[in-house]
């Protein structure tokens, strides 16, 4: 990842960079029965503008990875053992203005500079001068700008996830409100700076910091038709979203309440909350698993078109690999707590590595299968408390050698792009559970 | 996460071979987890001692014959301070050893729960099963019942059905019985329509099992749990409201009930003798105390959520 | 609709079959209570007239997405539910069914004594919410359900062999010992052992359950299982698991299941026959071959573009439906898929509705909308607050801004002021007809031809 | 079902509850025999009792009896108070006054305090403050009022004499004008200040005694619906947008943890009201509850009737009126049956 001389001034095409690189992550949970390694030494890249599928079965700690991103793991139980989450910010390419040059390699935004050194590089930024900050350890402050607005996250049930006691507008409102309320007060013709009472006010409630009083002060005249003005602005915008996700009559869709929409809608309802803030990343933890097979294909699409649009990266989770099929540029294939195989889609889908690809993409029935003659992946995952050093697949894997069962092993690349952690590929074994991370063999 | 709560893999455990074992296990299981809360223990040490008090109250005191029900009055030494020799925790205004009446009261009390939660927990089970399980008109029909019941507070219809058959300790008994069956009939009618929903009750059906069995091996055993966890926290509530029936004057002056202490002693607190009240009240609340701590430890454990790891 | 069943009759010449299961004209509608006194206002119609039979041995497959009445169709033909109307009929000989249809084709009232009599035997033998002492037992012995749910479908507080024992215990089967043998022998043939049967449910994988719901099934050795999404709830490798053990099962015992599932690639992999649902009424049903191969009904083909598959890749995006599944208590004039049809004819069932609903979907005009008043689900007054709205309607159904065959399909609109007058051509309901050998669809289009894009 | 359809089945289904209650009531009491002997005193010939008899319709059949004595309700007159020594009527509106005051004090206080400890304590799950509420609300559920009020009397009436007994100082009493009966108001209209003063001096000891046991119950039900709306999945998705904590509890968690308490402070009012009955014995409080004690003691059935009749009516509308607020708070509420 050529990184290092890259800055806005440079006009030279610009690889691919990563926009987010997890290291090593390690996320364990309490347990009655014990420490569960539900995530034990993820190392994956995620680079700019692509789709990333993350395949795995249940269990197998997809969802707890992707949550890590925002930091929603539940702590207790949750454990965070260690490993580092690389994040790097982008802001709009300011000579295309985000309709994506060659500077920006067509994605319209670019990497913002090292808040050290602002460019040149420095340690802090190991001399690549892009801002890079490691999710687990920032601020919740910090992570609090990040969460939605570079940041955004679709759950798999859109009827869980949406609050059923607040509107649509409510619930979209507020993430704009969180990260947009310049825009929104210079909608309403309001001068974000201004510091007399009415700014201020202003400002609070757009930044939804404004306490009881402030709303009552906020009800009367002469304020009220200020937030009048306000409100029209915020409509405004959370009706352009809502079209965004080509929800037809926004304005109705608005007024009402999660219950009130069918799981298709409420998903498009997600998607336009989590697109709001036009984010570098999304991540879309089984977006479209709660649906059915209609409405998934056009969320699919959308969720395709969209990224296309907004050359968003997308990291996508699901344990369907038909699904990922579909919609993922590079794919990732987790088991037990591991990554058992990375590689591009093409890869991936037609000539699998690791025995557990291999094994999944068999075991999805069709026409052409005998009956009967599924072949299926024997046994059950196993349990992830305190795991021996050995290859996770163990017990269940057709290729199982002596080596596999005393030691584990560890991602490494098979050709270009495309990892795998088995050792009938990387013959020598290392038995330390720290695997190099990915990320660092491609700097 | 659900993404982790991988079920416990049989095979992991050794295989146990007989039915009997295996439920022996779960209740070892249940209970160790049950006493793993330090606040359930200190409930469950106080319901052993009440109860070792009621149950040894002859040997703890000498009985007061005829009746040890009735406090023995020492006329000798009315309001007498705690620490009096003979009176630990001192006299009421009319030489009732308040020791005696707590120890007593114990027993009284004890008596008082254990009869209303029996008779209530029947009754209402019954009912309770019989609207959700039949449901339609029956359903209907009973629970209109049960509202009627439901809107006129506890204690205010127990005062009044008291009142009415005249003030005795066994009235008390009673006109609770008749007001708390009410609660049972409720939470089992929830209990039996949700869990007769469950497929598992669809599949007895499939098989061909009858209609009562399908009641007494999948919907009842399924849909107990709230009924022992309320059934706990009633034996210290009814001990509340008795008592409190009792402090009110519907039971028989005299006797040695813990609410009719409290009473007799109010008498004497403008002139500052605290202790004939504070101390039979004080049991109140620690028998109630003791059975809400243990009623609380029991949700915890039962609760079905927490029960199968799903 | 008897086309089915003849085409079953056909071409099981010369040795005719008794069907193992026959559904006929099957509906079940929920009543929708609302209002102070909770009386019924409406009837979702869940199962609306559905028809079709199973054989020994065989596997037929229903598939539908959510709300299309397929679990409903299950517990119906499990004998779990009454059915409203129609009837779900057990083991019973060609010749009961032929008479039963014969019958059946002349509509009560008409008939003679002598008929209602027969229906009535027949009814007492064979139909399933009809049955009693004997006939009920056999039926009830023979005919068994696993359900998606492995958690729910399983009690919590009994042990693996007084759940797999069950059966037999109920029958007197066996008992002791011996009860034990034959469970760890049921155990045994759905990939488990000995060693689990002193375990409670929790304490297993959701295959592993599945495999106890199904050891359960089997103990009466009955001849039909009804399997309502058997593996939705699983991982691939283990649903490739259950898929085995199901087949395996179905070899040795003969067994005939009726597979209801929302995923066709697995309906593709198990049933010998698939039956299409949509909205509680069969949209298509065939081989499954050929149904897979030339879809008849343009929702098949829907589905089949829309469920993802390897074999497509990710390179060709599905085509795919607009809108969302109707309210099955109001359930579309004509063929119901119309309001999502891609292929929609003028002759499809185009109704006032469509016109409301497109209505919802457009701002300005709908804000204005006053009252809809009926005269029947084909022709209605539309009022609004101003002309102008009137206006716009009246030139949005003449433009393009409404689908060709729903324009086509207005006979009449006039505008007085205010209210529209709109009189759309009325349509009866589209019934199923062959279109191949024991291939029958129901939809207007005899092929649909240059649309078929299924990759 | 619309929240409108819902409010008018409860109406209709409220006279109904009524009846039923009235007819338990009536029942209840006549099981005690006749009420006859409130109005005999032992001067009376056969003839006279006869006579009273007749009056009071005491020789008809039970049923007749039931419609006489609705009818009279119906019509005001609630019969005759035996320990008042006056007619249920005229008595009722003062003591009225005097327990609403009362309870209702308590009431506000209980749903404050309940409300913010139970916030406090779910907010930080197994942190102090949720072990303190913890505490305060078991043992406010296993506290006997009639003890906790009588320890208050011990403590700060007897040894420290900070707070008096009664409702009112007499001589305060005389001073202003009752209009209203709730003193505190009272003395707001009159605008004396020592008049209010002395009322809420008054009021202090027993609405704590009262409130306790409410504030404990609402503050452990809100805790506890907290905890559980804090693990939802729209909780993490309002984090992931970046919503402060703050926000995050308020606005999301603790709004629908709201609804189900609702129902339970609806609950808790019957409770404050059969807490009346002891705290007003205790602490001489003339209010309804202590009328009521001294009926029950004295077998005056007319008082017992009006009195069990008057609180569950009350009981029943209070809980009307907190169904409905439950279904406006809850979107998707689907009110069945």
């Amino acid at each position: 990842m050529t990184l290092t001389n890259t800055g806005p001034d440079t006009h030279e095409v610009r690889p691919p960079g990563a926009i987010a690189s997890v290291v090593d992550l390690k996320v364990h949970f309490q347990s009655k029965r014990g420490v569960v390694h539900a995530v034990d030494g993820v190392s994956f890249d995620i680079l700019d503008g692509e789709t990333l599928g993350l395949v795995g079965e249940t269990g197998c700690g997809k969802s707890v990875t992707a949550r890590s991103f925002l930091r929603l793991v539940p702590m207790p139980p949750g454990i965070a053992v260690g490993g580092a989450i690389h994040f790097r910010r982008r802001r709009p390419c300011q000579h295309c203005g985000g309709d994506g040059c060659e500077l920006c390699d067509g994605l319209g935004r670019l990497p913002e500079e090292c808040s050290q050194c602002g460019g040149p590089g420095c340690e802090h930024c190991d001399g690549s001068g892009i801002d890079n900050v490691d999710l687990l350890s920032i601020s919740e402050s910090l992570m609090n700008e990040i969460r939605g607005d570079r940041i955004a996250m679709i759950f798999q049930d859109p009827g869980k996830a949406l609050n059923p006691g607040l509107t649509i507008r409510e619930q979209i409102a507020e993430v704009l409100y969180e990260h947009r309320s310049e825009e929104i007060m210079e909608r309403a013709g309001f001068d974000p700076e201004a510091s007399n009472v009415t700014g201020t006010l202003v400002r609070r409630r757009a930044t939804q910091r404004d306490r009881r009083p402030e709303r009552i002060l906020m009800s009367v005249p002469p304020f009220r038709s200020r937030r009048a003005r306000l409100t029209r602005a915020t409509d405004e915008m959370v009706a352009e979203a809502l079209t965004e996700t080509q929800i037809a009559n926004p304005l109705k869709v608005m007024r009402r309440h999660p219950h009130e929409l069918s799981g298709g809608m409420k998903q498009r309802v997600m998607i336009a909350q989590a697109l709001a803030c036009n984010p570098d990343l999304l991540i879309a933890d089984e977006p479209t698993t709660a649906l059915d097979v209609t409405v998934q294909a056009r969320i699919l699409e959308l969720v395709k078109s969209l990224q296309e649009r907004h050359q968003a990266a997308v990291l996508y989770i699901s344990h369907d690999l038909s699904v990922v099929s579909q919609v993922s540029d590079r794919v990732a294939v987790m088991y037990a707590g591991r990554i058992a195989e990375v590689g591009t889609r093409e890869q991936i889908f037609s000539e699998p590595l690791h025995p557990y690809t291999q094994g999944l993409l068999a075991a999805i029935p069709s026409g052409s299968h005998e009956r009967g003659r599924l072949t299926a992946i024997e046994g059950t995952v196993p349990e992830l408390i305190d795991p021996p050093p050995s290859c996770r697949f163990v017990g269940r894997c057709p290729y199982e050698a002596e080596q596999c069962r005393s030691a584990d092993p560890i991602l490494a690349s098979f050709e270009p792009g495309h990892q795998v952690a088995c050792f009938i590929h990387s013959p020598e074994p290392d038995s330390s559970l720290d695997q190099p991370s990915f990320a660092r063999k491609t700097k | 996460m659900v993404d982790t709560a991988a079920p416990r893999a049989a095979d992991s455990d050794p295989a146990p071979d007989s039915a009997w074992r295996v439920r022996s296990r779960r209740v070892w299981e249940l209970t160790t987890s049950l006493f793993s809360n330090p606040t359930t223990i200190a409930g469950l040490v106080i319901v052993v001692l009440m109860i070792a008090m009621a149950v040894f109250a002859p040997l703890l005191t000498d009985a007061n014959m005829p009746d040890p029900y009735q406090m023995p009055r020492d006329w000798e030494t009315p309001r007498a301070p705690p620490g009096t020799p003979g009176h630990p925790l001192g006299t009421t205004n009319n030489g009732g050893d308040v020791l005696y009446g707590i120890i007593w009261g114990a027993r009284t009390s004890l008596r008082l729960s254990l009869i209303v939660v029996s008779l209530t927990v029947v009754i209402g089970v019954t009912v309770g099963s019989i609207a959700g399980y039949r449901g339609g008109k029956v359903d209907e029909f009973l629970m209109r019942i049960v509202d009627v019941f439901l809107s006129i507070p506890e204690l205010i219809f127990a005062l009044a059905i008291a009142a009415v058959l005249g003030p005795s300790f066994r009235n008390i008994i009673l006109s609770l019985a008749v007001v708390f069956w009410v609660k049972y009939a409720r939470i089992m009618r929830a209990q039996v329509i949700h869990v007769k929903q469950n497929e598992y009750v669809d599949a007895a059906r499939a098989i061909g099992d009858s209609k009562l069995r399908i009641y007494f091996k999948d919907v009842l055993p399924n849909s107990i749990t709230p009924i022992v966890v309320q059934a706990t926290l009633d034996m210290g509530n009814i001990v509340l409201i008795g008592a409190t029936l009792a402090f009110i004057g519907l039971s028989e002056a005299g006797i040695a009930e813990w609410g009719v202490l409290v009473s007799e002693g109010q008498a004497g607190i403008s002139s500052g003798r605290w202790w004939a009240s504070t101390f039979p009240g004080l049991m109140v609340f620690l028998w109630a105390l003791a059975f809400n701590l243990l009623g609380d430890g029991f949700r915890d454990v039962l609760d079905p959520r927490t029960e199968t790891t799903r | 609709m008897s086309t089915v069943t003849d085409t079953e009759s056909r071409e099981e010449t010369p040795a005719e079959t008794d069907y193992l299961i026959s559904v006929t004209d099957l509906a079940k509608h929920f009543p929708i209570k609302d209002g102070a006194i909770q009386r019924v206002v409406g009837q979702v119609r869940a199962v609306d007239g559905v028809s079709f039979n199973v054989k020994r041995g065989e596997t037929v497959g229903v598939v539908g997405e959510s709300g299309c009445g397929k679990t409903t169709l299950g517990r119906c033909v499990s004998g779990l539910m009454e059915p409203t109307a129609g009837g779900v009929y057990f083991d019973i000989s060609y010749q009961d069914l032929t008479r039963l249809e014969s019958i059946l084709a002349i509509p009560d009232g008409e008939r003679p004594e002598a008929m209602d009599a027969d229906l009535e035997e027949i009814a007492m033998g064979h139909r399933v919410d009809r049955m009693k002492g004997e006939a009920w037992r056999r039926y009830r012995r023979n005919c068994q359900i696993v359900f998606q749910d492995s958690f729910a479908s399983l009690n919590p507080r009994q042990l693996v062999n007084s759940i797999v024992g069950r059966p037999l215990r109920v029958y007197k089967e066996a008992s002791g010992n011996e009860l034990t043998e034959q469970v760890v022998s049921l155990l045994e043939q759905v990939g488990l052992g000995r060693e689990h049967l002193y375990r409670y449910p929790h304490q297993f994988s959701g295959g592993q359950r599945q495999r106890i719901s199904v050891a359960r099934a089997l103990a009466l050795d009955p001849e039909l299982v009804v399997l309502d999404e058997p593996t939705s709830a699983l991982d691939v490798s283990v649903q490739a698991q259950i898929l085995n053990l199901l087949h395996e099962l179905q070899r040795d015992r003969g067994l005939a299941y009726l597979f209801i599932t929302h995923d066709l690639q697995v309906v593709r992999h198990m049933a010998d026959r698939v039956v299409v649902m949509y909205l509680g009424k069969v949209a298509e049903a065939g081989e499954t071959s050929d149904l897979f191969d030339n879809p008849r009904h343009p929702y098949t083909e829907a589905l089949l573009a829309a469920s993802p598959d390897l074999a497509k890749g990710g390179e060709a995006m599905p085509r795919t439906l607009e809108g969302s599944v109707p309210d099955p208590a109001r359930p579309p004039q004509g063929c119901r898929f119309h309001t999502r049809c891609p292929v929609a004819t003028p002759i499809c069932g185009w109704e006032i509705d469509d016109v409301v609903l497109w209505l919802e979907d457009h701002p300005g005009v709908f804000e204005a909308l006053s009252g809809v008043s009926r005269q029947d689900a084909f022709e209605a007054e539309l009022s609004f607050e101003e002309e102008e709205a009137a206006g716009k309607l009246r030139e949005a159904l003449q433009s393009e801004a409404v689908p060709r065959a729903m324009r086509e399909a207005v006979e009449s609109i006039s505008v007085e002021e205010t209210t529209v007058k709109i009189k759309f051509h009325p349509v009866d309901g589209v019934e199923l007809t062959e279109r191949a050998q024991g291939h029958v669809a129901a939809c207007v289009l005899d092929d649909l031809g240059g649309v078929t894009d299924v990759s | 079902m619309q929240v409108r359809d819902y409010v008018l089945r409860r109406l209709i289904s409220l006279p109904l509850l009524i009846i039923g209650t009235s007819i338990v009531v009536f029942g209840l009491t006549r099981v005690g025999g006749s009420p006859i002997g409130i109005y005999l005193s032992h001067e009376m010939t056969p003839d006279e009792v006869t006579e009273i008899e007749e009056r009071f319709h005491l020789d008809e059949a039970l049923p007749v009896q039931y419609f006489y004595w609705i009818s009279g309700v119906v019509q005001g007159d609630l019969g005759w108070s035996g320990v008042a020594a006056a007619p249920v009527v005229e008595v009722f509106p003062d003591k009225l006054a005097a327990t609403m005051e009362l309870a209702v004090t308590a009431g506000v206080v209980a749903v404050v305090l309940g409300l913010a400890l139970g916030t406090f304590a779910g907010a930080r799950r197994n942190r102090m403050p949720d072990h303190i509420t913890r505490v305060v609300s078991i043992s406010g559920a296993s506290m006997p009022l009639f003890w906790f009020a009588i320890l208050l009397l011990i403590v700060f009436w007897v040894y420290l004499g900070w707070f008096p007994i009664g409702r009112s100082d007499p001589d305060v009493w005389a001073s202003i004008a009752h209009p209203t009966g709730l003193y505190t108001v009272d003395a707001i209209l009159a605008g004396s200040f020592d008049a209010f003063r002395d009322a809420i001096w008054h009021l202090v000891l027993p609405a704590i005694a009262l409130g306790y046991g409410a504030t404990a119950i609402i503050a452990r039900m809100l805790r506890s619906s907290l905890v559980e709306e804090l693990q939802e999945d729209y909780v993490d998705s309002a984090r992931a947008k970046g919503l402060p904590e703050r926000l995050v509890l308020r606005r999301h968690a603790r709004r629908n943890a709201l609804i189900p308490t609702v129902t339970v402070i609806g609950l808790t009012f019957g409770f404050l009201l059969q807490g009346t009955v002891v705290a007003e014995i205790i602490f001489r409080w003339p209010g309804l509850g202590r009328w009521m004690a001294d009926s029950v003691l004295r077998g005056d059935q007319a008082t017992i009737m009006t009195y069990v009749m008057f609180t569950s009516i009350l009981f029943l509308l209070v809980n009307l009126v907190v169904d409905v607020v439950y279904a406006y708070l809850d979107p998707r509420v689907e009110l069945g049956t």
